[in-house]
């Protein structure tokens, strides 16, 4: 067990003891000092981690640490990272201390409750993308429900009680669905004519669920979809993220945007399409529909919200379906679009919710025909306001454009009819030009309802409710400690829009293999220099290690 | 004839090496420029972080304005020397990585970096050039906002210089593309400057928007052009053998081998073009964007963001080349703007907004030069149209600022006799005539005139030419309709209400206007000499070239010559015939004017037809005496002999000043359906989608009451239920049975 | 072992079984028995799902318990076993068990409300 | 013989501790009166450990005995714990205030006889290998506990979920006896593995397998399944926590194991490694039915204790499906094995419940009643925050929020349905957990979350020690286990090794040759070639 091993179990562990020792306390009003502390503690392993994680080997399971927990169901608590973990392992820690620094003058009472849970989301989070084990990761997977569910129930809004049931229950069926699914994979490898044992190493899976049937598939698929689905959220299943993110308290809302979103694009990357590659090539058009559909309808519906919060919260509806849209394009450029997406996504539209919560803070209405103009009085927010909007608007630049493009570039290039045509360009799923126009249109509407809120928040003459009457502890416009928890955000965005081919290096050689899985599981031809260099990479791991966590899923191209 | 056609396309084949001979240096070495060129870029980008701290830290002086200037003019000054060190071959220099996915053998690379040709030179000189001077003019005149607005207005001024040089500098596709939208952020942000006033918030949100239309064409023809040609460098692209293959296919009219994606690009990036060039339909945007303050209207949109538009189709001039429809809807559609704009800034009242319009109409003429295979005369037109129009808008600028925000050319009179404002008048005369484009003494003339020729020139575009002859004799109207109306004649001024709360210092009852200060007539001074002496481009190389622009543009990839032109001037010079050769635009024979050599014909047909437009607006608005060259009648401010006609002739008159109802138009049949729709889907989502999830989350609950009688609590119900239970159990099993067929 | 034993044990029941009846019983003479049976367990759950009184549900269940004895001791003479009446005896046990454990209860029952009928008693219902 | 009697230790030490706990139940000095529980303590405790001695035996099950008897042990201390003051408390404050102690109105000794008698008859269930003995068995598991109820309380209420618990119990009694008639019938012996081999040699026949139907359908009384659980959320509202806590654990598994028994002889061996298709399609409505019928009638209620009724109803629904899949082909490993799953499931099942009944046993109103109504445990993590979080922890296990005990206990039976390839019905269950999540969480809700305190808190601690121990243990269990789950997991997994009867006598040894890497077949198919031997 490295030391690295130790920094990633502490990234889990630390935040679960100091949530105990903040329950535990007597007063019921400690807990943001700790959290606080802790949240920014956890940075130093994090960093740790980047500087020790060898980039060159992005698709190998490094840190690997692997102990058995219930044999008979071959359960082991199993984690480790390859770059993408790594870089979303790296988005939860980076939000921590955010989170906690805008929630403290939010939240005035159950103090301990609120950041006990939080500290517990904090490492159910980072369990979720270390798991390298199926039952772990759905482990963490559904128990980030239960502090989210707390945030909601306790510390939410007027309406808090049906969201936080709503939401519980929403995903919680979907998810019950994907555990079925899993099961069966797992069940099937294990046939005596597959692997012939039980196994829930993900890796492994990976090898032999593409001979599944096409039948099995479609049926995985849609099971596991039903719980990913739900929580990414894909368009007709969305229904439950605006009353959600309007009901959660600020930190919430962050959380749910950065990261918990991202579960469900992260399964599908991680799951859904190397699980069933044959389904989701079968079925990406589909599911690059119900994507775009959600782009334009989440869209226009943001155009005439007049909660604000509501419509940050249908917004990121609109853009995860753009990540979507990258997954379902099955090519390199896709997945890392998507995979982009799901980082700076965090960023911009935290950014938007927290900017939301201070406001909120200060008026108590998120009714933007009650408040506005703000521009004049709050200056430091409103640029703030406008910087975050012009992110989420996906000005290049700034961390929207990046995964944007990919994606949509992504969806362009791949089409069949193109190489009907004699035409370059076809590879990936069968999606073409047409995706392409229809979910670019999400970048006008999104100018469109983004340019409102902001013109409606703002600009124009000042308006504040009656019974206005300024914040005891608050200054009228941004404290310092709330331009500092903005400011990382901030550079986040300017970083990830000037350098994300630092990201697209660190996470190109996964991508790159589960590409080839798909196209291998659908006996499409691919570059031959692709699939070589890839392979090559296959057998250096090989030697590297030898245990079974390290299976990489071109492990499938040997035999 | 097939003679000729071999020759020709030979020679065409030659001009596509010629244009990869050009770039080839640059693809086989990249990133092998002098370094310091990167300070253009830096240095703007410096600004806009320096005035940001003087906003953060409340600057209360005009600090903000000296850096921005000092930090412009030295861009300038790097331009310069780019220009000068320039050896003949375009070079790229990379500042940092930004996009690089290598995927096998596909990669998707574009970095923060720079190409420097003879086109990008051309264009960044004026624009460091004039954000300069206008740098230097905004110093007063947004004196009133200093320390409110100030920093922000030149942080923003900075942060669009920047952007401006990504667009025009950069080495590929998405460089453009982030250059594009930064410039459209920051004509957002400085549009709705004064964000109190809900026109002005309104205005920046639709000029956005509308941008954001084009920018989405744009996008698509970006990610087509990677999807087809595999780069988006524009070294590599340029070097392309399959493009090469396709411009010496279409250089013969043949279009038939060129696969549709190729010929979609151009028809994609053109949709860009004519967002942020405001062509129609998409130039809705550009006169609302005046309620921006005068500087910005002068700088973003009136001489460099606009001329974008004109900058992507030049550089992308062989992609245009290889599409067999782009360049004829470009010239259309130029032709269209050119003529719609200016009916209907002949109607208008705020002297600002007649600008915008001609300002429309001027990027139309540029636009209908591209497409008229005219690279040279639309860049030069771009050029001296920057400098008279930002003199124009100056100049009105000055006007706006000295009469409290006045603007409407009806409550304005004998501007230029009042103490203080001559220099204000000559210049504002220098732009006009320029505008007007008055023949021989004016740059506008010789550029508006290389595009009407050409419009004859090239087979089958006659019509076209006329069109813009006669808006060319609309221009001159409208241009002087202005300059009678508001400099000379009777002096008389009325305040406007003041366009912003800032300095109420004075009131309509002892009302005097404050006259421009020096900073504000040294520029307009330098613009007016830059836009007279801009004549002499004209006749500088030009045996081998159009003049100087057209050698800038020779030596870039916008480089093309007419075959018919050759032609032309071929025969011309040799005072033969015209020979039909074969071109873009089919085989035929160069037209001619009135049996004269275009260019001749057109210096007659054009001059005349501006000294018309001149006399006309003399007579309709020109004061008594000679300030109306001793035609005009109009004795006060209020009224002229335009208003009778305007009376007699209907609703034409009030349809032109409200633009025809554009704006309604769109509204109606696009803004409202489309706020409908998004209710409509609002309520599905409420009622619909969220509806059906409670209903599953109720159903439970339904069947709960259905059933839950049984719980009845009586025991003998029990029973029944336990023995009903078991029969329907043991029935339905047996069913099951009997249809599964195997028994034990 | 067991089976060795059960073996044993089936050999003399067989035995002893012979000694009374010289024949095993036929189909045809066993059908009547279940009838019998059959039509015992159906009139004591109609009674038992009919009747209000108590004391005469709980006769019914008897009833039924006696109708699943007669079939045991119908079957235990047509395998020519002794099981199905060694089963009967322990059934028996167990009903006088319960007539016990359900007069108690009953009795306890009237102390309460002074009434027999089972319907009396609908307090817990939902 | 005597090795019929190895396995029997356990209950024969639970007897003579019956015998004792009588005696001492009645003994006028208090002294020895309070040491009737702690008595039957040493003797579950010593028949846990006789449990784990006792042997393997032979036939379908070999080796359930061990692994069941010592579950059954394990929660019957933690209910014994649990039962504590349940009853002679108005007595016993009397005689504090100086009356003497009267014998006859002592109900002590009877109480924790019938306990006794119960956990007895759920063992001597488990070791069962004859229709006479399941009878019987099932019978001494089920007749306590009918008077339990009866004077669990002194209200009304008890004697009405008594009565209506005794007589539909009899109906259900009378059901599987008349089932085990015709079963006797239809295979000529009452004993358990020779039918099974009669069935297996010879087809089930159509009399067999009416009563094989109906056994099923009337055990199905025990584990409280559509349509025989009517009686569920009357008894337990009407019972004292306690027993109402007993009742959730003790029946069901007793019927469970006849279940499991009975459906052995049939055997999951018909088209492929299924049960004969009338047994299965029987399961099959039923499992369905009754998890639905008990989450969606548990979502109205607003009476703690019936909540629970409900939520064991759908429960046995849950465990009936791994009844269906059954243990899978022979030797096969863990998660295609129903069997374990529901052996597991018991056992978690257990733990979780009697947490929350001790939860709300150990809280009353001031009058005494105890604590019922939902509002009763609002605010409870606040007012009392062992008991609050003992509440929260067991219920977000019952849910089967992952990682809990119950989320493991529910993984078992997804994966053998799966293997069995039941999808449809694991398909419900996955919809029946998310509806049963709505009233989970709106318990954990009031006890954690909604704590609007306006009103100060309407119950109070009940003096009896012992069940917040019962509590707190289960919770801890619920916890602890859940890291350490193998060995139980495994446990579960050997217990449920099942052994099919072949068609024939001779060809024992080969089958057992075939699939003989488990030691205790060994022994077994030892014994067996053995007795065909001589």
């Amino acid at each position: 067990m490295s030391q690295q091993t130790v920094l990633l179990l502490a990234l889990m562990i630390v935040p679960l003891l100091v949530a105990m020792r903040i329950a535990f306390s007597k007063n019921p009003d400690t807990g943001y000092r700790p959290a606080l502390i802790t949240s920014w503690l956890l940075m130093i392993p994090a960093w740790k981690l980047i500087a020790d994680f060898d980039f060159s080997q992005g698709a190998t399971t490094q840190f690997a640490y692997s102990i058995s927990w219930v044999e008979s169901l071959g359960l082991k608590f199993s984690i480790g990272m390859d770059s993408v973990s790594l870089l979303l392992i790296l988005l939860s820690v980076l939000l921590g201390p955010i989170v906690v620094m805008a929630s403290k003058t939010a939240i005035v009472k159950d103090k301990r409750m609120y950041y006990a849970w939080l500290m517990v989301l904090q490492a159910a989070m980072v369990g979720v993308f270390a798991a390298q084990d199926l039952l772990l990761f759905y482990i963490c997977f559904e128990f980030t429900l239960l502090p989210m569910f707390v945030l909601i129930r306790k510390f939410g809004s007027t309406n808090r009680v049906a969201a936080s049931v709503k939401f519980f229950l929403y995903t919680f069926t979907g998810s019950m669905m994907t555990l079925a699914g899993m099961v069966y994979i797992v069940w099937f490898v294990a046939q005596p004519d597959q692997l012939g044992h039980w196994t829930l190493d993900i890796a492994t899976l990976t090898q032999y669920a593409s001979n599944m049937s096409m039948g099995e598939q479609t049926w995985v698929l849609l099971a596991m979809l039903a719980g990913f689905a739900v929580k990414v959220p894909l368009f007709p299943f969305h229904t439950w993220l605006p009353l959600a993110h309007t009901e959660a308290p600020t930190a919430g809302s962050v959380i749910l945007a950065g990261v918990l979103l991202k579960l469900g694009t992260y399964g599908i990357y991680r799951f859904a399409i190397p699980l069933a590659p044959t389904a989701f090539f079968e079925y990406a058009p589909e599911i690059a529909v119900l994507s775009i559909i959600g782009i334009i309808y989440a869209g226009l519906i943001c155009w005439v919200q007049t909660d604000i919060k509501k419509l940050v919260a249908y917004s990121s509806v609109s853009h995860l379906g753009f990540c979507v849209l990258g997954l379902a394009a099955l090519n390199v450029t896709g997945f890392s679009g998507s995979i982009l997406y799901m980082l700076s996504h965090g960023l911009s539209t935290g950014g938007l919710f927290l900017m939301i919560g201070f406001m909120y803070e200060r008026y108590h209405t998120r009714d933007m025909n009650a408040v506005g103009g703000l521009a004049s009085k709050m200056p430091v927010w409103a640029t703030f306001m406008v910087f975050f909007a012009m992110a989420s608007v996906g000005l290049p630049g700034l961390n929207g454009f990046p995964s944007e493009v990919l994606c949509l570039i992504s969806a362009f290039q791949s089409d069949a009819a193109w190489s009907a045509a004699g035409e370059p360009g076809a590879w990936g799923s069968s999606l073409g030009p047409w995706f392409t126009v229809f979910a670019g249109t999400g970048m006008v509407i999104a100018a469109m309802y983004l340019l409102f809120m902001v013109g409606k928040i703002c600009f124009g003459p000042l308006r504040e409710p009656e019974d206005h009457h300024p914040h005891d502890v608050l200054p009228t416009d941004l404290s310092l400690r709330e331009i500092i928890t903005l400011t990382p955000l901030a550079i986040g965005c300017v970083l990830f829009g000037l350098q994300p081919t630092l990201l697209l290096d660190a996470i190109s050689e996964p991508v790159n293999n589960t590409v080839v899985l798909v196209e291998q599981a659908n006996g499409l031809e691919s570059a031959p220099s692709r699939i070589d260099s890839v392979i090559e990479h296959a057998d250096e791991h090989s030697e590297a290690e030898i245990t079974p966590d390290h299976h990489t899923p071109e492990g499938a191209s040997h035999e | 004839m097939p003679a000729v056609l071999s020759d020709s396309s030979a020679g065409h084949g030659e001009a596509s090496q010629s244009l990869a001979h050009l770039v080839e240096h640059a693809a086989q070495h990249p990133n092998t420029g002098p370094k310091w060129v990167l300070l253009i870029v830096l240095l703007p980008v410096l600004g806009f972080v320096l005035n940001a701290f003087y906003a953060a830290f409340g600057n209360k002086s005009k600090i903000p304005a000296w850096t921005t200037i000092a930090l412009l003019a030295a861009a300038f000054i790097a331009t310069l020397s780019m220009f000068l060190s320039y050896e003949g071959t375009p070079y790229t220099v990379q500042a940092f990585e930004w996009f690089n996915l290598h995927y096998g053998d596909k990669s998707f690379v574009a970095n923060f970096s720079f190409y420097i040709d003879k086109l990008t030179i051309l264009w960044m000189l004026f624009v460091t050039g004039l954000a300069t001077l206008i740098a230097l003019y905004a110093s007063e005149y947004m004196s009133h906002d200093i320390g409110a607005g100030y920093c922000r207005f030149f942080a923003a001024f900075c942060l669009f210089v920047f952007s401006m040089a990504c667009l025009v500098m950069g080495d590929n596709m998405l460089m453009l593309y982030l250059g594009w939208e930064g410039v459209g952020l920051c004509s957002y942000l400085l549009i709705g400057y004064f964000y109190k006033k809900p026109s002005a918030v309104a205005a920046a949100k639709k000029a956005f928007i509308v941008n954001r239309i084009g920018d989405l064409g744009l996008a698509l023809g970006v990610y087509l052009t990677f999807v087809h040609f595999g780069t988006i460098q524009y070294a590599e692209l340029f070097a392309n053998e399959t493009l090469h293959s396709y411009i010496n296919a279409a250089a013969t009219g043949d279009f038939s081998h060129i696969p549709a994606q190729a010929q979609w690009i151009a028809l994609l990036l053109m949709v860009g073009a004519f967002g942020k060039s405001a062509q129609f339909p998409l130039y809705v945007w550009l006169p609302d964007a005046m309620e921006g303050p005068t500087p910005v209207s002068a700088l973003i949109h009136a001489a460099t963001m606009v001329t974008a538009g004109v900058y992507l189709i030049a550089r992308f001039y062989p992609i245009f080349l290889v599409s067999e429809h782009a360049l004829p809807i470009v010239a259309w559609i130029g032709t269209i703007t050119a003529l719609l704009a200016a009916t209907i800034g002949m109607a208008q009242f705020d002297i600002k907004r007649i600008m915008a319009y001609s300002t429309v109409s001027q990027l139309g003429y540029m636009f209908a030069a591209l497409g008229l295979l005219s690279t040279t005369g639309a860049a030069f037109h771009v050029l001296t149209h920057a400098f008279f129009k930002a003199l124009l808008f100056l100049a009105c600028g000055a006007v706006m600022h000295g009469f409290a925000g006045q603007l409407d050319l009806r409550k304005l009179s004998g501007v230029a006799w009042m103490k203080g404002w001559g220099i204000v008048g000559v210049t504002m005369l220098v732009g006009c005539m320029n505008l007007a484009g008055l023949p021989y003494i004016t740059s506008g003339f010789y550029s508006k005139d290389m595009i009407l020729a050409e419009a004859f020139i090239t087979p089958g575009y006659r019509m076209i030419g006329w069109i813009l002859v006669f808006t060319a004799i609309l221009t001159a109207y409208y241009t002087f309709r202005v300059y009678f109306r508001v400099f000379v004649g009777p002096e008389h001024a009325e305040p406007g209400d003041e366009h912003d709360d800032h300095d109420d210092d004075h009131h309509s009852d002892h009302f005097h206007p404050h006259a421009p200060g020096w900073a504000i007539n040294t520029v307009l001074v330098i613009l007016a000499c830059a836009s007279m002496l801009s004549i002499s481009l004209a006749y500088i190389q030009k045996a081998e070239h159009h003049g100087w622009v057209g050698s800038m543009v020779a030596e870039s990839s916008a480089s093309y010559h007419s075959p018919y032109a050759a032609e032309a001037h071929h025969a011309h010079v040799e005072h033969a015939d015209m020979h039909p050769v074969a071109g873009p635009v089919g085989t035929a024979a160069p037209g001619k004017v009135f049996g004269m050599d275009a260019h001749a014909g057109m210096i007659l047909v054009s001059g005349l037809g501006a000294i018309f437009g001149v006399l006309v607006a003399a007579y309709f608005h020109g004061p008594k005496g000679w300030q109306g060259l001793f035609i005009g009648g109009r004795t006060e401010s209020g009224k002229c002999r335009m208003d009778a006609i305007a009376r007699r002739a209907g609703p034409l008159p009030r349809l032109a000043e409200n633009k025809w109802y554009v704006d309604e138009i769109y509204a109606a049949i696009l803004v409202t359906p489309l706020r409908i729709i998004s209710h409509v889907f609002h309520w599905i989502d409420k009622l619909l989608l969220d509806g059906l999830v409670n209903l599953f989350g109720f159903l439970p609950r339904v069947f709960a009451w259905i059933i839950r009688p049984s719980q009845s609590g009586v025991l003998q119900g029990y029973a029944v239920s336990m023995a009903g239970g078991l029969a329907v159990l043991l029935f339905v099993v047996l069913v099951i049975v009997m249809n599964s067929g195997g028994a034990a | 072992m067991n089976h060795l034993n059960h073996l044993v044990q089936a050999m003399d029941s067989v035995q002893l079984a012979q000694m009374s009846f010289p024949a095993e019983l036929p189909q045809t003479v066993l059908a009547p028995y279940l009838f019998v049976s059959a039509a015992m367990f159906a009139i004591g759950l109609i009674g038992f799902l009919t009747r209000k009184n108590m004391i005469i549900m709980f006769l019914c269940t008897e009833l039924m318990f006696q109708a699943a004895g007669l079939a045991l001791i119908a079957f235990g003479r047509h395998h020519l076993q002794a099981d199905g009446q060694t089963f009967v005896i322990f059934v028996l046990c167990v009903a006088a068990a319960e007539a016990a454990m359900a007069l108690a209860l009953v009795v306890l029952l009237f102390r309460h409300r002074e009434s027999l009928s089972a319907s009396a008693w609908k307090e817990l219902n939902g | 013989m005597n090795e019929k009697l190895a396995i029997l230790w356990p209950e024969i030490f639970l007897f003579i501790a019956t015998c004792l706990v009588m005696l001492t139940g009645q003994w006028p000095s208090r002294a020895i009166r309070q040491l009737t529980p702690w008595i039957c303590a040493i003797a579950l405790t010593i028949a846990f450990f006789a449990a784990m001695m006792s042997p393997a035996t032979q036939g379908m099950f070999p080796a359930i005995v061990p692994y069941a008897k010592m579950l059954i042990a394990g929660v019957g201390m933690l209910i014994l714990f649990l039962l504590s003051g349940t009853v002679d408390r108005e007595l016993e404050a009397e005689v504090d205030n100086g009356k003497p102690f009267s014998s006859i109105r002592s109900n002590r000794g009877e109480f924790y006889a019938f306990f006794m008698f119960s956990i007895t008859g759920l063992m001597l269930t488990a070791s069962a290998d004859d229709l006479i003995w399941l009878f019987l068995a099932l019978e001494l598991t089920s007749l306590p506990t009918y008077i339990m109820v009866a004077i669990s309380t002194e209200e009304k209420k008890s004697l009405e979920a008594a009565v209506k618990y005794f007589f539909l119990g009899a109906l259900g009694a009378a059901t599987f006896l008349y089932g085990f008639a015709l079963i006797y019938g239809s295979a000529g012996s009452t004993n358990l593995n020779e039918i099974a081999q009669v069935y297996a040699t010879d087809g089930i026949s159509s009399l067999g397998m009416i009563g094989l139907l109906i056994a099923v359908i009337g055990i199905s009384f025990k584990i409280a399944a559509v349509p025989m659980h009517f009686y569920t959320p009357d008894v337990y509202q009407g019972a004292a926590s306690p027993v109402a806590a007993m009742l959730a654990f003790v029946p069901k598994t007793a019927g469970f194991l006849a279940l499991i028994f009975i459906l052995g002889t049939a055997g999951w061996s018909s088209n492929g490694l299924h049960l004969p298709v009338e047994l299965e399609a029987t399961l099959w409505i039923m499992a369905a039915l009754t998890m639905t019928v008990g989450n969606i009638l548990a979502l109205l209620q607003t009476s703690v204790k019936r909540i629970l009724a409900y939520s064991s109803i759908a429960h046995s629904g849950y465990m009936l499906v791994g009844l269906i899949a059954g243990p899978g082909e022979a030797g096969g490993p863990f998660y295609q094995n129903g069997i374990a799953a529901v052996l597991f499931y018991l056992l978690t099942y257990g733990v979780m419940t009697v947490g929350v009944f001790a939860v709300l046993a150990s809280l009353e109103h001031r009058n005494g009643t105890e604590a019922d109504d939902i509002n009763d445990i609002r605010g409870l993590c606040k007012s009392q925050p062992v008991l609050g979080w003992t509440l929260v922890i067991c219920v977000l296990s019952m849910l089967g929020f992952p990682p809990l005990l119950g989320f493991l206990g529910k993984v078992g039976l997804f994966t053998s349905g799966i293997a069995a390839g039941q999808y449809a019905l694991i398909v419900i269950l996955g919809i029946n957990s998310a509806i049963a999540a709505c009233y989970y969480l709106r318990l954990v809700a009031t006890a954690y979350i909604d704590d609007d305190s306006k009103s100060g808190p309407s119950v109070y601690l009940s003096p009896f020690f012992m069940r917040r121990v019962a509590g707190v243990l289960s919770a801890i269990a619920v916890l602890f286990l859940l890291v350490f789950a193998q060995p139980l997991v495994n446990g579960a997994y050997k217990a449920s090794q099942y052994v099919p009867a072949i068609a024939g006598e001779p060809e024992h040894d080969d089958h057992h040759a075939q699939d003989g890497n488990k030691v205790e077949d060994e022994q077994t198919s030892n014994e067996i070639a053995l007795i065909s031997n001589d």
